[in-house]
């Protein structure tokens, strides 16, 4: 066991993380954890665009993206947030562009932007052209153009270091962070990062479900690590469903294949969102087109033997707008379907996409212990975060956006909170929590399977608690869950071994995951309203009056060991916008 | 009721394209293993899986660590080529194992798995990547500019000069190419074709002034005159970057630079 | 060299592959050509017995090798420079190289009765 | 349905007591060289370009000098059966053809010598192999040069 003392520890080298690290570096030491080398972070995934109120193409202003988040957010979301949000995106596009990030250019040189989903002129008037791109690998030059400044300004990584355990010590009735406990995946030793401030930026949690977006590495290991010292997690039964996932794979297929003219199609051939929007059709926005979708293929008009897609139809579309638009997804098409878009639709479903909820925080990335108090030295910015700007429902483009603003303001609260604080004591045997996981997992007999149950548990996920719930299938989840939670400690793996031991680490995962998906679905049962991404098929109108409010979930244990999710909730801040009905 | 599961009988949907009966077929994975933990020596292991051809190698390996052989180690995350973390060397040539189908590699023989050449086996199919990252951060991978005080807007720049490096910003920095190079294998000292890549990104950008000492960098011994026009980047770079032209580019700077 | 672990690079790493082990073998057969040529200075009578052991149907063949090395390495070569100095030159390496190969056949092909037309005649009498 | 052909997972038949375990690994398998942080040794100045240009430059003069050679030696005149004393003293009676043999015998030296120099330092994996190897080459490359150059130039057909 090694122990490293730091001003500032980030935990996470995506966007988030990374966006932190340039502001920390310069104000304090900082140490970044990753468990992937931070070019792999899944934020290079993302291709849409990040809004940015420029007005370069055309009139725009911050105040209307403001509108736009709280509107897609179906009104949950924190108003006072969101308006930092919009303002500072203009700042966040052009601070990017002077690190060098390669945006498409206009005609006269600036930044070009184009239309995405949700985002509207003058409080949803007519789409307007918001979003900041590169091409189609927005989120890859975010992610290349963070590392290289990093890079330049000497940022410390420690690359392939899995951030296990929080270290919270409480210092005079007061819970302050103390560091983390990290596990080196190439020597399996155990590290001890004393910090004074510790920034979560580990990303989402999309693991638990089978057809998912995500990479396999976003288990929500920050969100578990956080959660099980007896922080809250919030509003975490919204996961974004985004409508377009190639069949069985969930690989994303943009939003931005719609925008151009790419048309949903059932077995008949039939454009069916005519039927469910009128006004917007293939266009409308995420969580109504995923039930669209789902609509159809429950009423028997999905496609393929087993009924169970729809098709995305491009062959419409002359090749050399594919070409030039589209090359990435028409790739993915080609290589993973063996499909040619030219002239063959492609299979798609609804694929689980975007954590909307996380660990609290307050607008300077500072991690909540309830609804108001803030934990010294505990800071979240990111996916794995929950400011919250999504709210129910997060619009596409202000995921890349949040984490660039977040991640930055996370950053430099953290670094100026270290320049003043003292060290807290490191807790008696900081790595006992750890250390035990490891030696039970690998010392067990145990006759589970963590393929089987993380298999189980993705496919419970995916019928339960997806693009429809209602008290009956998320009962049967929570019942599965605390099933597999049960089996969970007889898991054993077959690598004993110290170097690189990534069966053991998949193991740590499920646990996560495990823990995770229980707030998801003890979260959403308890919510008995439509909002967002969390559609209740027996409650399908929203409850402004009963639910307009965060759900707070904590972890209980009992006197007997047992473990049980509280609920609590948090009223929204609500500043400019009443809630109306939204319509699209 | 959730979402949907459907009778298999009252589901006549139209024939797939592409997807008509998905037989699967039984293929044989040989595997280089290699365990310091066990072993001194790296030996091949043969797998035998029932798959999909349209499956991934990806998959395949996963079959295999989450059904057979726990022990099985290799890097992987987004699973469908953008995050590079799993170029590996397959049926003898670099390649991502996410973007690879088994039905494109003739799955009738053996399919052969081993880690990438030239970089330090550390446990089966991971290597070290470290030196790999230095050649990267040696070639100062980053916009360097001499203004004084920040710019309120952005700076300009036309569609042409932006088009100018477009092809080696889709980098991402997954060391097929590298590994692939006859040069590197033997002298790890080369810069080797990523590095110039991402310097190539910076140096035909028309906002960074520091080309001239990136030029001057790989104009080092170990620089881009090692390069021996020998192809394996280009045709193993799962992102289709033309990376030999973007050395032959750099060389040519180099050139018009001195004379 | 355990099997498989041979890279299976594509035209681009073995032309390159040939074009060095062509190159080294012509520069030693440079070297030892200095070698025997400098014996004109030191002895014509040895310089004349030397050229004669040429003379056989195996050096000839030898000699037949050897054109085919110099004349792939300089075809190839040529293609290199193209590569090089050709803004195109990378995307066509591929047809290059296998139009390179086409001369080489063809060139190959002429030669052979001038370089083992003798041979031929001291084996098979003329 | 999956099954594996060899024993365990691990590698390799173990036989008596297992040398390497957990705490105790095998060496890694190391790549031939590696890049450290160190490992720039730059080394300014021109040198690598100017080779670099040297061997294009030399390869075009090459080709028309060799070629041209291999043509009159081995297929104009009726090859090497009637290479002898005579025909070289009627060659280089001639100023054109001493200074096309030279040129071509400096360019090939230097071309070739350069290739070799690259050869040696891709192969050759210590420094020290590396310095001697070289050593070798332009010790020889230098001795034939002058050699060549010295036949050429102080040749005499009436050495007889
Ligand atoms: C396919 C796809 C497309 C998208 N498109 C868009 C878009 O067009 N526009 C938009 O705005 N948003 C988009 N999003 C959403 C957006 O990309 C993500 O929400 C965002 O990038 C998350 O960034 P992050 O920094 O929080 O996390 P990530 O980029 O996921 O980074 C997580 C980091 O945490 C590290 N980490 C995780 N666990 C641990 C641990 N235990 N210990 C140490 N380190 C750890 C990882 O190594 C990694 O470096 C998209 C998302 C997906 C999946
Ligand atoms: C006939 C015309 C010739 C041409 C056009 C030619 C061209 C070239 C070129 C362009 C290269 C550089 C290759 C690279 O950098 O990848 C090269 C390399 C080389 N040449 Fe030549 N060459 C010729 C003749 C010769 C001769 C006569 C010799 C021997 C003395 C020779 C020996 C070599 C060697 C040893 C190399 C190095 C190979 C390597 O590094 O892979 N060449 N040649
Ligand atoms: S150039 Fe291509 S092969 Fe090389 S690291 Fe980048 S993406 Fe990978
Ligand atoms: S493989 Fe190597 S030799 Fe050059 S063309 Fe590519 S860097
Ligand atoms: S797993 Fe990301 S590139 Fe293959």
């Amino acid at each position: 066991m090694k122990i490293h003392k730091y001003d500032t520890v980030i935990v996470g080298a995506g966007g988030a993380g990374m966006r932190a690290a340039i502001e920390a570096t310069k104000r304090s030491r900082t140490a970044v954890l990753t468990k992937l080398y931070p070019t792999r972070s899944h934020t290079g995934a993302a291709q849409g665009g990040m809004a940015a109120a420029l007005a370069n193409v055309e009139e725009d202003n911050w105040e209307w993206h403001t509108f736009d988040t709280v509107k897609g957010g179906d009104y949950l979301v924190d108003q006072d947030a969101a308006e930092i949000l919009a303002k500072e995106a203009i700042d966040a596009v052009l601070d990017l562009e002077k690190m060098g990030l390669p945006f498409n250019r206009t005609p006269n040189g600036t930044i070009d932007q184009r239309r995405f989903g949700g985002h509207s002129r003058n409080h949803g008037e007519a789409p307007v052209r918001r979003s900041c791109y590169a091409a189609d690998r927005t989120g890859h030059m975010i992610l290349q153009t963070l590392y290289q400044n990093c890079v330049k300004e000497g940022v410390e990584f420690f690359n392939e270091f899995y951030v296990l355990d929080q270290l919270v010590t409480e210092v005079d009735g007061v819970k302050k962070s103390a560091g983390v406990v990290a596990y080196e995946l190439a020597t399996g030793e155990i590290h001890i990062f004393q910090a004074k401030a510790v920034i979560y930026a580990s990303g989402g949690t999309g693991k638990f479900f089978k057809v998912t977006s995500n990479a396999h590495t976003l288990t929500g290991d920050g969100q578990a690590a956080v959660y099980r010292r007896g922080l809250p997690l919030e509003d975490m039964e919204f996961f974004q469903f985004h409508p377009t996932g190639i069949w069985r794979m969930g690989i994303l297929l943009t939003e931005g294949a719609r925008g151009e003219g790419g048309i949903l199609r059932n077995k008949d051939g039939e454009r069916f969102m005519e039927k469910y929007a009128p006004v917007m059709k293939d266009l409308a926005s995420r969580d109504v087109v995923s039930r669209s979708i789902y609509t159809e293929i429950r009423e028997g008009r999905g496609c393929g033997p087993e009924g169970d897609h729809v098709y995305l139809d491009l062959t419409h579309l002359p090749p050399e707008q594919l070409d030039a638009k589209l090359p990435d997804i028409t790739e993915f098409a080609r290589t993973y379907l063996g499909i040619e878009p030219y002239t063959d639709p492609i299979p798609i479903q609804p694929t689980a996409h975007y954590a909307m909820g996380g660990i609290p925080t307050n607008v300077e990335g500072e991690v909540l212990s309830d609804n108001t108090t803030v934990v010294p030295g505990l800071y979240a910015a990111g996916e794995v975060a929950c400011v919250s700007v999504h709210g129910a429902n997060r619009l596409g483009t202000n995921s890349l956006l949040d984490i660039n603003v977040f991640g930055r303001r996370a950053g430099i609260a953290a670094a100026e909170y270290a320049h003043k604080a003292d060290f807290v004591e490191l807790p008696e045997n900081p790595e006992a929590f750890v250390v035990e996981q490891i030696e039970r997992l690998r010392t067990s007999t145990g006759n589970e399977r963590v393929a089987t149950l993380r298999r189980e548990l993705q496919e419970t996920m995916d019928a339960n608690v997806m693009v429809f719930r209602t008290e009956q299938t998320i009962k049967t989840a929570v019942e599965k869950i605390a099933e597999l939670r049960e089996r969970y400690r007889n898991v054993a793996i077959q690598d004993k071994g110290k170097r690189f031991n990534t069966d053991l680490l998949e193991a740590i995962e499920l646990g996560n995951l495990l823990d995770l998906a229980e707030v998801m679905a003890v979260s959403a049962l308890a919510r008995k309203e439509s909002r967002g991404g969390h559609y209740r098929e027996d409650y399908p109108n929203r409850d402004d009056v009963n639910f307009m409010r965060h759900t707070m979930a904590y972890r209980e244990v009992g006197a007997d060991g047992s473990e049980t999710v509280r609920l609590d909730y948090k009223p929204v801040v609500q500043t400019r916008y009443q809630p109306m009905e939204r319509k699209y | 009721m959730a979402t949907p599961v459907l009778d298999k009988a009252d589901a006549a949907g139209r024939p797939e394209p592409g997807f008509a009966d998905s037989p699967y077929i039984t293929v044989t994975f040989r595997i280089r293993r290699f365990n310091p933990e066990v072993s001194a020596e790296a030996a091949w292991e043969d797998f035998q899986l029932e798959i999909d051809p349209k499956e991934r190698v990806l998959d395949g390996l996963h079959k295999i660590k989450w059904d057979i052989d726990g022990t099985l180690t290799f890097r992987r995350s987004c699973a469908h080529g953008i995050c590079g973390s799993d170029a590996m060397r397959i049926n003898g040539k670099n390649r991502l194992a996410c973007k690879t189908l088994i039905k494109d590699i003739n799955p009738e023989k053996p399919i052969t798995v081993e880690p990438i050449k030239g970089l330090t086996v550390l446990k089966d199919l991971v290597v070290d990547m470290e030196p790999f990252f230095q050649a990267y951060r040696d070639v100062m991978p980053f916009l360097v500019t001499k203004e004084t005080n920040e710019p309120t807007r952005e700076r300009l720049q036309s569609a042409e000069d932006r088009e100018r490096f477009d092809d080696t910003t889709k980098c991402i920095l997954c060391a097929a190419c590298t590994s692939s190079c006859p040069v590197f294998w033997n002298d790890g000292q080369y810069f080797g074709p990523a590095a110039i890549v991402n310097a190539h990104r910076f140096i035909f950008d028309s906002r960074d002034e520091a080309g001239e000492q990136r030029l001057e960098i790989l104009n080092d011994r170990d620089g881009v005159w090692r390069c021996r026009t020998t192809f394996n980047c280009t045709d193993a770079c799962p992102r289709g970057i033309e990376v030999t032209k973007a050395i032959q580019e750099v060389k040519r700077a180099l050139i018009t630079r001195r004379y | 060299m355990p099997a498989g672990t041979l890279y299976r690079g594509r035209e681009g790493m073995w032309s390159w592959v040939a074009h060095r082990v062509t190159g080294v073998l012509i520069f030693f057969f440079l070297f030892v050509h200095v070698l025997d040529t400098a014996l004109v200075r030191v002895s014509p009578e040895d310089y004349d017995k030397v050229v004669a052991t040429y003379k056989t149907p195996i050096v000839a063949l030898l000699e037949y090798g050897l054109v085919a090395a110099i004349l792939f390495h300089a075809l190839n070569g040529l293609r290199v420079i193209a590569v090089d100095f050709w803004s195109q030159g990378p995307r066509y390496q591929k047809q290059m190289f296998w139009a390179v190969m086409g001369v080489w056949v063809v060139l190959m092909a002429g030669a052979v009765y001038p370089v083992l037309g003798h041979a031929a005649r001291v084996l098979f009498g003329s | 349905m999956s099954t594996t052909e060899t024993a365990a997972s691990g590698v390799g038949p173990v036989e008596g007591a297992p040398v390497y375990g957990v705490d105790n690994p095998a060496p890694l398998i190391e790549a031939p060289r590696k890049r450290t942080k160190k490992s720039p040794k730059s080394t300014r100045g021109n040198f690598e370009l100017a080779a670099w240009l040297f061997m294009r430059l030399s390869g075009i003069v090459l080709v028309v000098l060799v070629i041209g050679h291999l043509l009159i030696q081995l297929v104009l005149d009726g090859g090497v059966s009637k290479i002898g004393f005579a025909f070289v003293a009627g060659r280089w009676a001639s100023p054109f053809w001493q200074v096309w043999d030279l040129l071509m015998l400096w360019l090939a030296m230097l071309h070739g010598a350069n290739g070799l120099r690259t050869v040696i330092n891709d192969y050759a994996e210590r420094p020290n192999s590396r310095l001697w190897l070289k050593a070798l080459l332009y010790t020889a490359t230098v001795f034939t040069i002058l050699l060549g150059t010295l036949v050429i130039f102080t040749f005499d057909p009436n050495i007889r």
